[in-house]
């Protein structure tokens, strides 16, 4: 009877991925700390990419076993339901390609202190030196990136947030060459996303102070039985959405991100690119459904609308790009576009919801492997000042090195949802659950629906132009003289550029076993 | 009185949404952040007064930290570009763009 | 009487090998063609001889046809399945087919031995033995065809040999362009034949001529029909108003021009009429009119524009246009006008053909010159070809007792009988006529030599001369013998109906007397102005009429401006609007989202506090639409 | 039971094309003998299976095959043919090894008579690598049963076309390349969007057609859908205005990468009306029939007169072709037996027809670099061989009786005008305006021959040489081909005639049964 503290209940088997990574950060800063300088990178790399693994291989432990929890665990701070698991082995993987990609050597500054162009940063660079600080601060991503997701209330999703965000912020700012750009890219970055956070955080504010929690399922139940037109509510929502919006780059918050992954060196932009937007379309959906599924009648118009804006700013701006790494920047807000479309088409009826979830995790696998690899390949291409990133000088690349433009081509048209790579399964499949949920639903939502996919096409089409015109480029363009040459890449980037191509034709061959799974992970749906 | 609260609140984070918006320096802009950031805070205890759980108030710290953090990390960019380009201006970080 | 039934053709004998007549000469074609240079030794010999192989089936067929009886003289023959559940592929083998298959195998291969001789010297005469063969197959296709179908076949085929040799000296832009102005004129009047079937196929169910009823009444749709196939009739046969490409054709080989524009090809549109004779221009109806107006207006067309030429194969190409028009006077009579008609065109084939293998005699011996004013005096030089062309223009003028007296009084007559008015035109074509070719004797045999300094006339070889010989024999006796006791439309009969009285002959009766006299008026017109005066040797200005004829009646003139000047401008117009109207479309609005999208992408201005801003306005703007969504 | 015919027809081009890519470096020679063998294996196992289409078992499919694919979306390897799919399938397999032949030293570089290059050296083993995987997505088109594979195969083969022609075309290859990618591409978006709301609707939870026949019956959504599809066949045809892409990709492709394009793929439009467009959606069919009927006349007329105005040679011919395609689009949905089996015959016709007129302009131009037709004049006196070729496919580019096309479009006029599915006036008229093709057919044929072949001889024509053995090899087929189905068409029609009317069928019009002719007197 007696108030006692009682000990709290931490599932450790389930959130043990979360924890391997973490704990690996931490061991990451600790060998910072102590280890000599020419000892730290043969420890941090290792410790980084099997932590990554291992925290895979957990996830996937969970999963052949087939206990997925049915309800939040640490106390309500995290929910690891199905999609959470299928969004961790995905952020796993991707990630742990990208630190393949980031150890390849000659993308990182030697001293991030050093002034660029200084005697400074030439010592440096001479004796060597390498900020190994990057391994953990890429681990503490990773695993903001796990949180972000599977958080069940937003303090949890704040800290996530920003436990996913400030490594970031630092790892944008440390490119070897270019670094008036990175840090500026760096800095960009930061105050836009400290400033969205703070929209974060004030709506979370008022959804706390309407909902008098911030557990998602607390403040549904309180929209259930609240009233819907409280301003705290609403401006709760929308500064919510913003905060999220922000994150995956949806219009009109996409103005970082062509500057930002412009700037960051190209390891990181890969990894902004996909694991960043599969974390933080996972926690839009979780707000948006689980938070705050019983006001859908009030956000969706406004979603439809930003979904909208967004695919056609993407691939509008898109086309007059020159910058290779800005122009997929583009494509990537284009992207998100069509993710949002598969939030829309979340719909409460069982069924529906199974297929739209399904297509939104198929969506985010085959995007985020074909899109480290296509920066993968990026940084092959190289000048004597770094990365040949400007377009015009990808001219006749298809002459210089067939089969890399060639592989880099068919990610193109990937991206393009072109039938036969796994991209067309990907659109398919969201476009598939956009019209599908509108029929359930009734005719009038069925026609905005069915609207919106046609909006998609369009953009499709439209973004198909660019992603044709660097094929152009390469293929069918004379060579540019003293045209870039093509790094030999390391095992590590080859691993990158095969295992993406493997995972992009293999699917777009035959997508069953992923949508399977996918459809396995969706069918648990959220859990609240 | 928790109105009274809350337009203080609101107050605090739209002078540190338009300070972001006016200010040039790096550091200001960084210090608005702050501010709406604390105006968050101040709504959350003052919601958490208005609940009567402790929820709100456990968040205010969570997000003192957070934003600790923040100025570890903000202020280890900003002294970088500034010993690069000898100011602190956000405007004169204008290289990326189109 | 309507024409016998036809009935399917079972029994052996040649009427079954019939395809033979088709078969040999377009063998002959084929292997010409595909073995190309290697039969250049020999190709001319193989045309000859599959051309005369041809001409022997069909002699045995027509004996074989005369061992029938009347009323199994119509003898369908099935060679294949062609457009399953529309028609088969078949031949017609009854007297008219036969006559025709007689005309174009006998004198096809009279100017196939002509022709030896006289592209003796043309090194493509290979070329010229396979498309001259490959005519006369198409040719007799046409002719032979028991369906609308293969008739067309071979209609388009006949007109692709007349393409292919009017324009055999390509390398001359008048030839080419002749040759295409031919066969695109001929496709305005395919078009009316197109468009006939498409109502005959949609109206009977059938395009085969063996199920068509013959009809007794008009009503609108025959009528149309009937139209129709006149169009395709006009087009093929040079009539009014599609005739202007025959005197351009006229740039093809002498030979080409006997065959093909003068005693075949361009009979076909009169058979056409004469074959669907019982289905669509019964005696009487209006499309029976149609055609016989026609006639009679090209028949005079004909004449004027025969009257003015000074290249003398288009005096003859304008004749033929005239002669023509006769038969198609009398191809819109019914039964009677089809024996004059047909005996007519048989006639016609032999004279007109013995004209023009003469005038390419002469050509061939002045050089290839075909001025008549630069002629003169030859019927010295040349006796044998002045002597066979002399008995051609005796009897295209229709001296008594010759061929063309017969036959072409028979159409004069029967069609003052049947339309007066149409009749009288038709003797005043025939004074025309007498006009026009004594003056091209005069001009060409008779007075004084204007020949050019290279000229050294010469008689033709006997590999010439022996078919002008055959052809002048065949245009003394012929027309008496299928005229008088009407041999012919006897024959005919059970093919085209027999007419409820047969004509008599009447030589004296008031419109052969004044056709004779007129005819006479006009030769003795040509002598003085021709024979008696001198011809400057330099074309005079002549007067409005002469210029009207010269120029074909303004009938080019009048495409020109009509049809080929609205025809480029509507090209121009429909390129420029394909390149700057539809596709200009399609790649402004591809200019416009690039355009849209280098306007937006200066919104990203680079400063961070303007995407600042940006966000603070979306957040507003999310947080408006939120309140205003949710007020609703 | 599952027949591996058409598994088998698809997995040898595209185990060829692995195999020439995997060629060692520099064997091109080989590479393209490589390619033709397994071409023309292709056409002997097509002949076979062509041999037993009558007797093979199947009601309407024959030869099928189906295994799931995708499950998760009732997406099926479903293959099979009807008498229509099969001659198309036909037509790709001889038209293939023909292009491999003419295409022999398209990739080695061209060079004009006098020095200049007129393309440059490009990979050979790419070029016959991406021509064969085109071959076995060609096939696969025709051949699928299911919905989805035939948009998988309809999109999938726009790249091998696009590398084709952006890599081996003339000097505006690229900007034809990409205009060609994205008109496709935009068309088969939309088609995407009404592939999913035919999926969606139906809710069969199945893509395989014949079990979707019939199932959409809302009339408004069949409108909606019909759309959908028949926008994306109308670009791939391409009917006017959808048209202008069509001049460009065929004048900057090369000559072998045009016949493929203008005699295969853009028959997957007019396929893709007559087997989709219809059979799914048979009351919006009827409902849309007479502005369809218009836009085909336009086609028809248009692209003719256009075609009389062009200056390029290949451009001209693309004309002619758009104007073709107008013919079969009216024989589609002139909805009568005779009319549908014309335009499915006009399919096969055309692509022999038209093949056989690029591939000779392509061997013209090979001589002169040029493709403007004033660049050319008398060659006949120079080639005579060559001229003659081009003669007689301009021929069978003008329907002459007695060439192949002619039956085909005599069947398509004769059908349309005769069709009495809805009040004859209409089609009716359609029918005589679309006859008056028959002049300008002449004029722009005739008048392209007379400029080109025709006269004097020009200058640079002297040096020609006449076609060598290959490419006398290359159009003889062809021609002989052309010849054969002019007078014999009976064994492509009496496989066409069942397929045309089970699509009548499902369409429910009243068919006045092939064998009885016509409504009587």
């Amino acid at each position: 009877m007696n108030p006692t503290i009682e000990m709290p209940t931490i599932e450790y088997a389930t959130l043990a991925p979360l924890l391997l990574v973490f704990g690996a950060a931490i061991i990451g800063v600790l060998v910072e700390a102590f280890a000599p300088r020419y000892l730290r990178r043969s420890f941090q790399v290792p410790l980084t990419l099997l932590s990554l693994i291992g925290a895979f291989a957990l996830v996937i432990v969970q999963v052949v076993r087939g206990d997925v929890e049915t309800g939040p665990v640490a106390m309500g701070a995290l929910a690891v339901d199905g999609p959470a698991l299928f969004i961790w082995g995905v952020i796993l993987v991707l990630s742990a390609v990208c630190v393949l990609l980031i150890n390849d050597e000659g993308h990182f500054v030697a001293s991030a202190a050093s002034v660029p162009g200084s005697s400074d940063e030439e010592a440096s660079e001479k004796a060597g030196h390498e900020h190994t600080e990057i391994y953990p601060l890429v681990l503490f991503a990773v695993g903001g990136m796990l949180m972000f997701p599977a958080a069940n209330d937003l303090l949890t999703m704040f800290v996530g947030l920003e436990v996913m965000s400030l490594p970031l912020y630092l790892l944008c700012g440390l490119a070897r060459r270019r670094r008036l750009l990175s840090q500026e890219a760096s800095m960009k970055y930061f105050l836009l996303g400290a400033f969205s956070s703070a929209f974060f955080l004030y709506g979370a504010a008022m959804l706390y102070g309407y909902a008098g929690t911030v557990s998602f399922a607390g403040i549904n139940q309180a929209l259930a039985q609240g009233s819907l037109l409280d301003p705290l509510l609403l401006l709760g929502a929308s500064l919510l959405g913003v905060g999220l919006l922000f994150k995956i780059g949806a219009a009109p918050f996409q103005a970082w991100k062509p500057d930002v992954y412009q700037g960051a060196p190209t390891p990181i932009t890969a990894l902004m690119a996909s694991g960043t937007l599969v974390a933080a379309v996972g926690a839009l959906l979780r707000v948006f459904w689980v938070g705050l599924g019983n006001l859908d009648w009030d956000w969706r118009p406004v979603l439809w609308v930003v979904a909208a804006l967004t695919m056609i700013v993407g691939a509008v701006i898109a086309i007059t790009q020159t910058d290779i790494k800005r122009m997929l920047a583009y494509s990537s807000i284009a992207h998100a576009g069509f993710l949002l479309v598969g939030v829309l088409a979340t719909y409460d009826t069982g069924a529906g919801n199974v297929v739209s979830l399904q297509a939104i995790l198929f969506y985010l696998l085959v995007y985020g492997v074909a899109t480290v690899g296509a920066f993968a390949v990026v940084t092959l291409v190289r000048d004597a000042g770094g990365e040949a990133n400007h377009l015009s000088r990808w001219a006749g690349l298809g002459k210089r090195a067939p089969i890399l433009s060639g592989v880099f081509a068919f990610f193109l048209l990937a991206f393009a949802g072109i039938p036969l790579t796994s991209g067309f399964f990907g659109k398919y499949a969201l476009f598939t659950a956009a019209i599908g949920s509108g029929r359930e639903a009734g005719d009038a939502l069925g026609a905005w629906m069915t609207g919106l996919v046609v909006v998609g096409v369009i953009a499709s089409a439209i973004a198909a132009f660019f992603y044709v015109r660097v094929i152009v480029l390469m293929f069918f363009s004379e060579p540019v003289a003293d045209g870039p040459t093509i790094a030999v890449p390391s095992t590590g980037t080859v691993a990158v550029i095969a295992l993406s191509l493997l995972v992009t034709v293999g699917v777009g061959l035959f997508p069953e076993p992923v949508l399977q799974l996918a459809n396995t992970a969706a069918s648990s749906l959220f859990v609240r | 009185m928790t109105t009274q609260y809350l337009i203080l609140s609101g107050l605090l984070f739209a002078i540190g949404a338009v300070g972001v918006l006016i200010r040039r320096n790096a550091i200001v802009v960084f210090m608005c952040v702050e501010l709406m950031l604390n105006a968050c805070n101040l709504a959350f205890v003052t919601f958490a007064r208005q609940v009567g759980n402790l929820e709100g108030q456990i968040i205010a710290f969570f997000v003192m930290v957070v934003a600790a953090a923040e100025v570890v990390v903000g202020l280890a960019i900003i002294v970088t570009i500034f010993r690069t380009r000898r100011s602190a201006s956000v405007d004169d970080a204008n290289l990326l763009k189109y | 009487m309507d024409p016998v039934e036809i009935i399917q053709h079972t029994a052996g004998g040649v009427i079954g090998m019939s395809w033979l007549m088709i078969a040999f000469p377009l063998l002959g074609a084929t292997i010409l063609l595909v073995f190309n240079r290697y039969t250049n030794r020999w190709g001319h010999l193989l045309g000859v001889a599959m051309s005369l192989a041809s001409f022997v089936v069909a002699v045995l067929a027509f004996v074989q046809l005369l061992g029938l009886p009347e009323a199994q003289r119509r003898q369908a023959v099935h060679l294949w399945e062609f457009i399953p559940g529309m028609v088969d592929m078949g031949l017609l083998v009854d007297p008219l087919s036969i006559a025709f298959a007689l005309l174009i195998t006998g004198v096809g291969s009279l100017i196939h031995i002509y022709s030896i001789g006289y592209m003796a010297h043309d090194p493509d005469r290979r070329r010229f033995f396979a498309y001259l063969n490959l005519f006369v197959a198409a040719m007799l296709l046409l002719v032979l065809a028991d369906n609308y179908l293969a008739l067309f076949i071979g209609w388009e085929g006949v007109g692709l040999a007349s393409y292919l040799l009017i324009g055999f000296w390509q390398f001359k832009p008048s030839a080419a362009v002749a040759a295409k102005k031919a066969f695109v004129v001929n496709r305005v009047g395919d078009f009316g034949l197109l468009v006939g079937m498409f109502l005959i196929w949609t109206t009977f169910g059938t395009l085969a001529f063996a199920e068509l009823k013959p009809i007794t009444s008009e009503n609108p749709t025959t009528l149309a029909i009937g139209l129709l196939l006149l169009l395709g009739a006009c087009g093929k046969s040079a009539q009014l108003p599609l005739q202007s490409w025959l005197l351009d054709a006229m740039e093809g080989p002498t030979p080409v021009s006997a065959l093909i524009h003068a005693a075949t090809m361009v009979t076909a549109g009169v058979y056409l009429v004469v074959r669907s004779g019982a289905f669509f221009f019964p005696e009487g109806s209006g499309a029976a009119l149609a055609v016989a107006i026609v006639g009679a207006a090209t028949l005079l067309a004909g004449a004027i524009i025969g009257c003015a030429k000074d290249d003398i194969k288009k005096g003859l190409a304008g004749s033929t246009m005239s002669q023509i028009g006769y038969m198609m006077l009398g191809a819109g009579l019914g039964p009677v006008g089809y024996a004059f008609a047909i005996g007519h065109l048989i006639t016609h084939g032999f004279f007109k053909a013995d004209m023009f293998l003469g005038a390419g005699s002469v050509m061939h011996a002045m050089n290839d010159e075909v001025n008549m004013r630069k002629y003169g005096g030859l019927r010295k030089y040349m006796p044998i070809t002045f002597a066979t062309f002399f008995i051609g223009y005796l009897a295209i003028i229709g001296f008594p007792l010759l061929s063309g007296y017969f036959t072409k009084d028979g159409i004069i007559e029967s069609a003052i009988h049947a339309e007066p008015v149409l009749g009288w035109l038709a003797v005043l074509g025939a004074g025309l006529t007498g006009f026009y070719m004594s003056r091209m004797v005069f001009m060409t045999f008779f007075g004084e030599k204007r020949w050019d300094k290279e000229a050294h006339p010469h008689e033709s070889p006997a590999v010439m001369t022996v078919p002008l010989i055959v052809l002048s024999i065949g245009s003394i006796f012929l027309g008496g013998y299928l005229v008088l006791s009407n041999t012919l439309l006897l024959w005919l009969a059970p093919a085209v109906g027999r007419p409820a009285e047969l004509p008599g002959f009447h030589p004296f009766s008031v419109p052969g007397l004044s056709t004779l006299a007129l005819v006479a008026v006009g030769a003795a017109f040509a002598w003085f102005k021709y024979g008696r005066a001198e011809v400057p040797a330099v074309q005079p200005r002549g007067s409005f009429l002469t210029t009207f004829a010269r120029r074909d009646l303004y009938g080019d003139a009048l495409n020109e401006s009509l049809i080929m000047r609205p025809g480029q401008w509507l090209t121009r117009l429909a390129v420029y609007f394909d390149n700057r109207g539809i596709d200009g479309v399609v790649n402004g609005l591809a200019a416009g989202i690039g355009g849209s999208s280098g306007r937006l992408r200066r919104l990203q201005t680079g400063f961070a506090r303007t995407y600042a801003l940006s966000i603070l306005f979306g957040a507003a703007i999310l947080t408006g639409a939120l309140l205003l969504v949710g007020n609703i | 039971m599952s027949s591996l015919w058409l598994p088998i027809l698809m997995a040898v081009p595209v185990l060829g094309a692995v195999v020439v890519a995997l060629l060692p470096k520099g064997g091109t020679t080989l590479a393209k003998q490589v390619t033709l063998l397994v071409s023309l294996v292709v056409l002997a196992l097509t002949l076979v299976m062509a041999f037993q289409f009558p007797n093979a078992a199947g009601d309407r499919f024959k030869f099928e095959a189906t295994y799931d694919w995708i499950p998760s979306f009732g997406v099926h390897f479903g293959v099979g043919v009807d008498g229509i799919a099969l001659v198309l399938i036909a037509l790709s397999a001889v038209l293939v090894p023909i292009v491999v032949l003419a295409s022999w030293h398209d990739a080695d570089g061209v060079k004009a008579a006098d020095g200049t290059v007129i393309a440059p050296k490009r990979s050979v083993k790419t070029y016959f690598s991406l021509l064969l995987v085109l071959e076995a997505m060609m096939i696969g088109v025709f051949a699928a049963t299911d919905v989805f594979l035939f948009y998988v195969f309809f999109e999938a083969m726009l790249i091998p076309m696009y590398f084709m022609i952006g890599s081996y075309g003339g000097a505006q290859r690229s900007y034809a390349a990409v205009k060609f990618l994205l008109y496709s591409l935009f068309g088969g978006l939309l088609m995407l969007v009404a592939v999913i709301g035919l999926y969606v609707v139906a809710g069969k939870g199945t893509f395989m057609f014949p079990e979707l026949v019939g199932a959409i019956q809302d009339p408004a959504t069949q409108k909606w859908l019909f759309a959908g599809f028949f926008i994306a066949f109308a670009i791939k045809a391409p009917l006017w205005p959808v048209h202008t892409w069509l001049p460009d990709a065929a004048a900057q492709a090369p000559a072998g990468a045009a016949v493929l394009l203008v005699g295969v793929l853009d028959k997957v439009g007019t396929f893709g009306m007559l087997r989709f467009c219809l059979e799914l959606f048979p009351d919006a069919a009827k409902a849309f029939t007479t502005p369809i009927i218009v836009l085909a006349v336009i086609s028809i007329i248009y692209g003719a007169i256009v075609a009389i105005g062009q200056t390029d040679m290949k451009r001209l011919i693309a004309y002619t072709s758009i104007s073709h395609f107008g013919f079969i689009v009216m024989g589609v949905f002139a909805m009568s037996q005779v009319a549908q089996a014309g335009a499915a015959l006009y399919m096969v016709n055309h692509g022999f027809a038209t093949g056989a007129l690029f591939l000779a302009a392509g061997f013209l131009i090979a001589r002169r670099g040029s493709p403007h037709i004033a660049d050319y004049g008398g060659v006949q006196k120079v080639t005579p061989v060559l001229a003659g070729f081009f003669l007689v496919a301009g021929l069978a580019g003008l329907s002459l009786p007695g060439l192949s096309s002619f039956v085909s479009e005599f069947m398509v006029m004769i059908g349309t005008y005769s069709s009495d599915a809805f009040g004859s006036g209409a089609l009716a008229a359609a029918a005589i305006v679309s006859a008056l093709a028959v002049i300008l057919a002449a004029v722009y044929i005739l008048w392209m021959v007379q400029r080109a072949m025709n006269g004097p001889t020009a200058e640079p024509v002297k040096a020609f040489k006449d076609l060598n053995a290959r490419e006398v090899w290359v159009l003889a087929p062809l021609v002989a081909l052309i010849i054969g189905f002019g007078f014999f068409p009976k064994p492509l029609l009496d496989v066409i005639n069942p397929a045309v009317t089970s699509t009548l069928t499902n369409v429910q019009v009243d068919i006045p049964g092939v064998a009885e002719k016509g409504a009587g007197q």
